[in-house]
């Protein structure tokens, strides 16, 4: 059994109270809490096993070192992928900047990229910015009226566009909708396309097998996964992860250097100059195992529980209007009320307790699709429950009544 | 301290809990006397903020005193330019250097909105007011 | 009076036993130990103010930005300089290529950046790279016979060979070196050239006060400032620095983007895309508060005191070898004994619990200059004292005994 | 257990606390024989280790054995490569298959060396070795 209880005490954050209420969390699209294992191991490290890693000759170092390579096998067992085939980060955003930049010499005049229209920025601003360095063209998905890519219609396009590198995200921020991504990928491989997927969202929710989805690269950040911030990461298949051009050059990443000439290191240590987040890496390792050790069925069920009740009880107040898709959805959920600002309903939520964003969510691109500067948006992760639901309907109806 | 920034603080003073509190911001906002499209140019919008925060402010040579005209398309936030627009409107620049808004801010128990993270532009709007007042005294 | 007990006792790390024996950490120019209010402020983060910054319309959301916000600002007064002249990197080998990046349209073939022949990788690698893709050239100021930036033979250099970019080490990792930054900047500024310096070592030794030394960019790691891992930052010239092309692209540091174009923000936002290192920052800045609750003069007295201890006692024994220069120096000795591999005596002092680096320390140009293939580096900080010197010196004679 | 291996260990089992071990260590290393400076190509050379190491390996069709020699220019690691080689010299490839150069550093107390962190070569050589041997098995 998924065991909320024991799992909601081990998130000491759930326990804080805001403006004198308990906390009711609903912004782990932002950022997730962190299991206490979490943190101990960041205490534990900092107290006990602090050293710089691949350099010493001593044992704090070597223990550091084999920690933190450890770690890169956890979460290779995670995704399902080699060792070597994942590149330490400092988030999604450096992560999708580094296969763009790498991606330069492959690329020509002319070539397109295609993005899709609901895109986070992080995998927007980095591919304009490829086109314009090369002269290369920025193509658009295309998606249905409700916001969702369209998985058939993705393919054709892909297969008729023939862009050179097709990058989405596998679930987005805003709306929770998740990517039917094998039609595209199948598309990608159809017509020698690279497929770099954005799995800063999908990644905690969906446990994906990088194998069975068969993409180029996927970018994720740990402080979306119950891991710290500044640390994220990319998987690349190999071959093609080594044959980016360098990102960052420095230390660690370098075979030989000269005052004239440097050669590099095979990847995953060409993309990894300079000191790594060892902290970070080390604690990370430890949210991978709590994910691990949850049984993910179950855990998917609860979460589909805990976000088909909120999509009830929110479509069941009038004036609401609810942007995401109802099925197939991780567990974000943007909505507004009649024409209030979203600042405002945010801000009275807060008064209760409750914590959601409001704004455009980094997706300007689908604000204006929808012709609104921006939505409240709740978003649940593994500790939320039903009574956060509740919670969240109740600090809602009060919130409109202060409005009306 | 000046009387019409008393009088529209006294309810926000004498709120019952926050909610009331938030009432009384957003009533002092649907007060506010509405902003002439004209004066709702590009260089009047604040930077940065989630809500749209327009501040129109010149200065009445004749009378030695700021004019001030704001508008703001969420509730709260207008309602908290009516409290800035309440405590600078009118005033010489020698009075406005005189005004501490974060005092008065932290009176009314509304520091939180002053805060550079806020991202809601009270504090610009403060910054920029009191630059102006700076500037002609 | 600096209290170095207390001091001792406020780093939890250095209780720690090695091969059974009390750990007598010589490594600091690798990383730093963090005091236990660094350790407490990563818990206190994650255990109850973790949120996501600069989006929130939620309470934790709002006051972890003020902390966020309030680190930068203890920086700048560290440094004294002007928050918005700080950006906060992963650490200082994201600051150089940050810099080398965004300088790149400042540039144009034919133009020249020199280097010294002592900078770590990190301040080299990056500056090769930027004159590879641009057609400049890279040329490398004069030292001196032992290793030194010769401040005013630089100076002639610079005046004469003019080249764009200057960027040189405030003090050596391998050979702890403190460069006389005054003469070198002056010439940048006689002939225009942008000063970019390395701080990475020099930065808790020296608490430079960069007004003073007015160059236009200064690099830092926190790690090595008793900071947490996974950040660093540099401090650029207002308008020098936002006027830098954008470096990594994406969430947070656009104005507005549409499928077609974005928009940027100012500097410092402009460079800190994505989500930041938030726990990193906000514990950092107990790092930089613990530093200047110490008297620095106290401070550098008590570094200057037991490195003087070091460097004669080391002097004493015979077949020693010491290449750092003796005076002027952050605190960092490189030495070998007779012709015996550095990886053999560290792996030996390593068995009586003396942690200290051996190798080429990311700085090949200098071993090559040596003709040796690498040193065994004892580095000190604020918290190490004249027993942790006996202790060395007593593990050296012991280990040498092993060898001969 | 193949008895130069043995042979080799003994004195590393019987040492007096770590000091003694890696004087035996060393020792080992001192006798280790000479390699020829022909064999010391760049493919010998085993990539990113602070300390240099060659290991040349070759095989044996006639006697149907592994045929290695190596060299470092550090003590302690020639010593744990002429431990590696005691232990796989000679053999068939069925023998060096079977065994666990693991299983023995760890017996000896020497299993950090062969930690992927310790960046020493020792890993990769091992690793190197029991490739050949699957492949001419
Ligand atoms: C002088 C110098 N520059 C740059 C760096 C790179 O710092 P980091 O590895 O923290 O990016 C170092 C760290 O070893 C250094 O000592
Ligand atoms: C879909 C998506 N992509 C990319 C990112 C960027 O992640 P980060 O800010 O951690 O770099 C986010 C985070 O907001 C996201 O939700």
């Amino acid at each position: 059994m998924f065991d909320i209880a024991k799992i909601r005490a081990d998130f000491p954050l759930l326990k804080q109270q805001i403006n004198g209420q308990p906390l009711v969390y609903l912004d782990s699209a932002a950022t997730s809490h962190k299991p206490q294992a979490v943190i101990d191991a960041l205490t534990h490290f900092y107290s006990a096993e602090n050293a710089n890693v691949h350099r010493g000759r001593h044992t704090l170092s070597d223990n550091a070192t084999r920690k933190y390579e450890q770690a890169r096998k956890s979460l290779a067992n995670y995704f399902q992928v080699e060792s070597n085939e994942l590149v330490w980060t400092k988030g999604a955003t450096e992560s999708i900047n580094l296969i763009a930049n790498g991606l330069t010499s492959k690329l020509k005049a002319g070539d397109k990229v295609a993005i899709s229209a609901i895109e986070h920025h992080a995998n927007i601003v980095p591919w304009q910015q490829l086109v314009k360095r090369i002269g290369a063209e920025l193509i658009v998905l295309p998606i249905t009226s409700d916001l969702v890519i369209d998985a058939q219609q993705c393919a054709e396009f892909i297969e008729q566009h023939k862009p050179k590198v097709v990058a989405i995200t596998h679930a987005s921020n805003t709306l929770g909708n998740i990517t039917d991504l094998a039609p595209i990928i199948q598309a990608c491989k159809n017509i020698n396309a690279i497929s770099v997927i954005d799995g800063a969202q999908a990644a905690m929710h969906l446990r994906p097998n990088l194998r069975e989805i068969d993409c180029d690269f996927y970018v994720f950040s740990a402080h979306k996964m119950l891991g710290p911030t500044g640390l994220g990461g990319l998987y690349g298949r190999f071959e093609l992860l080594n044959s980016l051009d360098a990102y960052q050059t420095g230390g660690e990443m370098i075979e030989t250097v000269s005052l004239t000439q440097s050669n590099f290191r095979e990847a995953p240590g060409k993309f990894e100059a300079g000191t790594p987040n060892i902290a970070g890496v080390i604690a990370f390792t430890e949210a991978i195992e709590y994910l691990t050790s949850l049984n993910f069925q179950q855990m998917r069920q609860h979460e589909h529980t805990v976000f088909s009740y909120a999509i009830k009880q929110l479509s069941a107040i009038d004036g609401i209007t609810i942007y995401s898709q109802h099925h197939n959805n991780i567990g974000n959920i943007s909505f507004n009320y009649k024409n209030e600002h979203p600042f405002d309903l945010a801000t009275l939520l807060d008064g209760f307790g409750v914590a959601v964003r409001s704004g455009h969510h980094c997706t300007q691109p689908i604000m204006s699709q929808l012709s609104i500067s921006g939505t409240v948006r709740a978003s649940f992760a593994l500790y939320n429950t039903k009574e956060d639901v509740d919670a969240l309907i109740t600090a809602l109806k009060n919130s409109i009544e202060l409005l009306d | 301290m000046n009387s019409p920034f008393q009088a529209v603080t006294k309810d926000i003073e004498n709120a019952a809990g926050w909610q009331q509190k938030y009432r009384q911001i957003m009533l002092l906002g649907k007060q506010l006397p509405v902003m002439p499209e004209a004066l709702k140019v590009d260089d009047a919008l604040v930077k940065g903020c989630e809500s749209k925060v327009w501040l129109y402010i010149d200065f009445d040579h004749t009378e030695n005193s700021l004019v001030l005209a704001g508008d703001s398309d969420t509730r709260i936030v207008k309602g908290l330019l009516a409290l800035i627009l309440a405590l600078y409107n009118g005033l010489t620049p020698q009075q406005a250097t005189q005004i501490n808004a974060y005092d008065e801010f932290e009176r009314l128990g509304l520091i939180s909105h002053l805060s550079p993270s806020r991202g809601n532009g009270i504090k610009a709007m403060v910054d920029k007011i009191q630059a102006m007042a700076e500037q002609k005294r």
